[in-house]
């Protein structure tokens, strides 16, 4: 069966997706240097710019939360593929407005490595960037190191992004993108397995009634397999994990995103977040900040990532700060 | 020097290890679809595409120039984990204080050492952890002590192709604790590596660079 | 096989989505009276006031445009079905802030019975009401009558939104929708069917290598059928009927949408949209304004609706007005 | 007058067409996949819920009260064109001036037929046009020519379930005209119009209810 996807060449989807992406915003960001996407006007002299760099084919993740008050640049790799270290240290050096610039990496083998040498290459030449991690799935077990970065990207964009554009230094930026990284638990559930939009490939075989917690965003089988459940139940066993790993206690404030995977609907996705409501009502746990859309999604991959951050008066107060990102502008 | 290396016949190398990516691209690509997200093929006939280009007519006569700009441009790959790890492969031998115009069979494997030396700092990977280290550190083991015992390069470069091979199958019976597929633990076993895979084509294709380099049959 | 969707009993969908919807944007809407979805604050005193009705299952739309600036109530009905007219009375009496209601229908059989009733009702209660019908897919032929609302509800909603919150009259609100209704023209092309979120039977049947075009958003079949094309030969044929359909002329200004229906990826909308721009700027047909992204799907869908519309000076300024509805916000 | 209907037969006439509905209605969504959402015999099974509910014990005493109730309730069962349709049959009922306390067949032809007037005003569609009207507008021209002819109430109704259910039967070989199934023209030919079916189904479930009303055989 050939694959049911919009595309022209194989080989092409990456520069013909990032040219209709930077063609549909013009007012907040353009392509620069090797097809690095950038914000449209740059930030003032003597901020930190803030960059992040990941695989395509993930869209509007990450690319779409380049904007005022979030990300001047990210890197867009190939297909599900970490862009290499030399586009990255370009793109350090165009973010760096003289107060030194910000480096966010999603924790996947891929990034990881890129992220190392360009970190090793622009110290190298003397550039003042730092770096920081997020690895927030707790399908990767208790070793930091084996926790994927999810959509916790977000908010780790948002209040990093804000406190740069606010004038905060470098150091107060790393400090503000690892507060929220700490306080950030996500697991993802998927049902329904996409095709690779370069190969016709699907990512991996689910049974017909079955489902999979812990699945990553590139479909790599993650572990938990179980038969179908209700969205309240799934729901339930999904928050419960989340809630125990972050050790929420009754009074604490929350934000909480739920990340549709690509053909899981909004209409689930809300249905879904009712459920996540009602028990931490009845638990006592306040939800002061949420987001139910697709900002990381894995093609026509069907689940759903669910996301709680522990949040504090200064990360709500960058979380509500305005941004103009193409998929995510704040008023 | 009959059996040194020159520029040129690393050139062919590469040409041989391109040619051999090339026909088992497709391959490579299928065994990544069982514990990764199937592009490594792909992946790696952009770099080699990318390797050949860096010794292309027109590139630096220099083989330590054409060495670290092979790495710079492999990097460039936008590949994920392997493209990042070729190229700080190709980009640590560059390093090599061997590196020079015509080398034999121990500034070869001094070559690749160093090449092994600058991946070790971005990986923590070693034989046992189901990647191209299960290939890629037999090979150049097997290349020095070819080296240490006398042998000529082409004996040394078979030696190593077939280290990397054995290497590679080895990695069926392992579990992944590196890169994509790691967290599919257990379920990685039965699968053979697609890095270690690509690594063992890598030296097979330099061994039958070279001898094609030398004109030498093979039986030498 | 089983359906792959995150829901409870499928007669639940609905008051359960809209609970979800409801409660994951506190700040801009709230559900009021027979669930309808409303704006959390409501309008000033004297201004008019924007309604609209139609089927759920095609999340974000309609109910995701409620908001400052946009509309005032969404009368949600069942999957794919309108709501019948008691509740729309109920939505008109309250979005009444005494300068009248617009009430924005989409061309579809059971929406435009269940507004006419409405219409009727209201007016033998003496409420100030009148009706703006959408009807811009070129794929229903010559006749007015025949083309169904499809995406076009969207800049619809946002220029007769922002007229209305700007202090505009009835009859300025009626005429500035009625306008861009009639500049618009839309069509869709599906590729994949979708199942029925309460029968979990697939829509309609479509061949592995199929696609057609001039898809209703509901998945009744078209008119189109053709093999797979490419993105780009996709675009040009789309485009072209869109343009020879509205007499599009160099030199004019156009907004154009990519609207995804579920499963059809992001990357998929922006590799069309470049092709749209392409194609516009060797024509020398500026295009002023766009949006690529979800507005309104059918569950997992694949497919796409493009639409242009031609722009004035007035319809700019007010499709550019501040918005705060949850999935368009404009600052 | 033992022919006569009272409030309490139109009642058991609701009750044996909810009956007929329910029976059915997995079939009705069925026939609505064809050319349309799939979705019919939902909004049908809800629709005559609620018209039981407005005849409930509690309800009115008075048939016209029911039937507006009835109308009002059915309107807002949020299902599309066939609940708005429906709906405005009811409503329309309301406004019939026989609707009194107890009728007879003419009675019951004109209050259908204010039901119909109501439609008319709603939907341009006439029998031919394949939609619930190529049931319904037969039914009641075959009830009116019943009750002309001085048949009885159930002979009326079972004239009218006849002409219904031809009526239903006649529209696989139509062609859509309206609601959604219009855009397919053509190619709705061969599936019998879902809303015309549910119309032949009610007729039938007059028939029966209010057999059971008079207990009556039904060979009357
Ligand atoms: N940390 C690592 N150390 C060594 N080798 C690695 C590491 N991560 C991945 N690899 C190798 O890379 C291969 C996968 O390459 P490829 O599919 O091209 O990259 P990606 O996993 O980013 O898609 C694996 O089979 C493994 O051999
Ligand atoms: N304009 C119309 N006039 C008369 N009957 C109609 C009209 N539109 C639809 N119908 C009837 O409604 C039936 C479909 O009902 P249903 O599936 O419940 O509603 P929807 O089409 O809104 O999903 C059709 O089979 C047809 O008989
Ligand atoms: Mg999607
Ligand atoms: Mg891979
Ligand atoms: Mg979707
Ligand atoms: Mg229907």
């Amino acid at each position: 069966m050939p694959m049911k996807k919009f595309i022209n060449r194989p080989e092409n989807i990456v520069p013909e997706l990032l040219e209709g992406f930077a063609l549909s915003h013009p007012k907040q960001i353009r392509l620069t240097g090797s097809n690095l996407v950038a914000r449209a006007t740059p930030k003032a002299k003597g901020k930190v710019g803030v960059v992040t760099l990941g695989g395509s084919g993930h869209e509007p993740g990450l690319s779409g939360f380049v904007g005022e008050g979030m990300l001047d640049i990210s890197v867009a790799g190939e297909i599900f593929a970490a862009p290499g270290a030399p586009r990255c240290l370009e793109a350090i050096r165009l973010a760096d407005y003289g107060a030194g610039v910000l480096f966010i990496v999603l924790n996947h083998a891929g990034d990881v490595l890129s992220a190392n040498i360009t970190m090793e290459m622009a110290k190298r030449e003397g550039l003042n960037v730092k770096m920081a991690l997020t690895h927030e799935d707790i399908a990767g077990g208790s070793n930091p190191e084996d926790r994927r970065g999810l959509v916790g990207f977000l908010p780790v964009y948002k209040v990093a992004g804000a406190a740069a554009e606010q004038g905060g230094s470098l150091d107060t930026c790393l400090e503000i993108a690892e507060r929220m990284g700490r306080n950030m638990r996500t697991l993802a559930v998927a049902v329904q397995t996409a095709t690779h939009p370069s190969t016709g490939q699907p990512i991996f075989e689910l049974g017909d009634d079955e489902m999979e917690i812990g699945m990553g965003q590139h479909g790599e089988a993650g572990t938990g397999r179980m038969k179908l459940k209700t969205a309240d139940e799934t729901a339930e066993i999904v928050l419960e994990m989340l809630l125990k790993d972050l050790e929420v206690k009754p009074g604490e404030e929350l934000l909480v995103i739920v990340n549709g995977a690509g053909a899981t609907t909004l209409m689930e996705l809300f249905i879904l977040f009712r459920r996540v409501h009602q028990i931490l009502k009845a638990k006592g746990i306040k939800l002061v900040r949420s987001q139910v859309g697709e900002f990381i999604t894995t093609q026509e991959q069907a689940g759903f990532q669910l996301m709680i951050a522990r949040m504090d008066a200064e990360l709500i107060r960058l979380w509500d700060a305005p941004s103009n990102a193409p998929y995510f502008v704040v008023r | 020097m009959k059996d040194g290396i020159t520029r040129d016949d690393f050139a062919r190398m590469i040409a041989g290890a391109a040619a051999s990516i090339r026909a088992q691209h497709a391959m490579l690509s299928q065994l990544d679809c069982a514990a990764g997200d199937g592009d490594h093929g792909t992946t790696m006939l952009r770099a080699v595409e990318r390797l050949e280009k860096s010794f292309a007519p027109g590139s630096p006569e220099d083989l330590k120039a054409c060495l670290r700009e092979a790495g710079w441009n492999v990097l460039g790959v936008d590949g994920g984990a392997s493209s990042s790890l070729l190229g700080t492969f190709f980009s640590g031998m560059a390093d090599a204080p061997a590196c020079g115009a015509s080398i034999g069979a121990s500034d070869l494997a001094a070559i690749f050492e160093a090449g092994l030396a600058a991946m070790r700092k971005q990986t923590k990977a070693e034989p046992g952890d189901k990647t191209m280290m299960d290939a890629l550190v037999p090979a150049i083991q097997a290349l020095r002590a070819a080296a240490d015992a006398g042998k000529s390069v082409i004996e040394a470069l078979r030696d190593a192709a077939g280290a990397a091979r054995a290497g590679a199958e080895a990695t069926r019976n392992l579990t992944a604790r590196y890169g994509r597929a790691k967290l599919l633990g257990e379920k990685t076993r039965g699968h053979q590596d697609p890095g270690a895979t690509s690594m063992s084509l890598m030296f097979e294709g330099f061994c039958s660079g070279f001898e094609e380099s030398k004109g030498e049959s093979g039986n030498a």
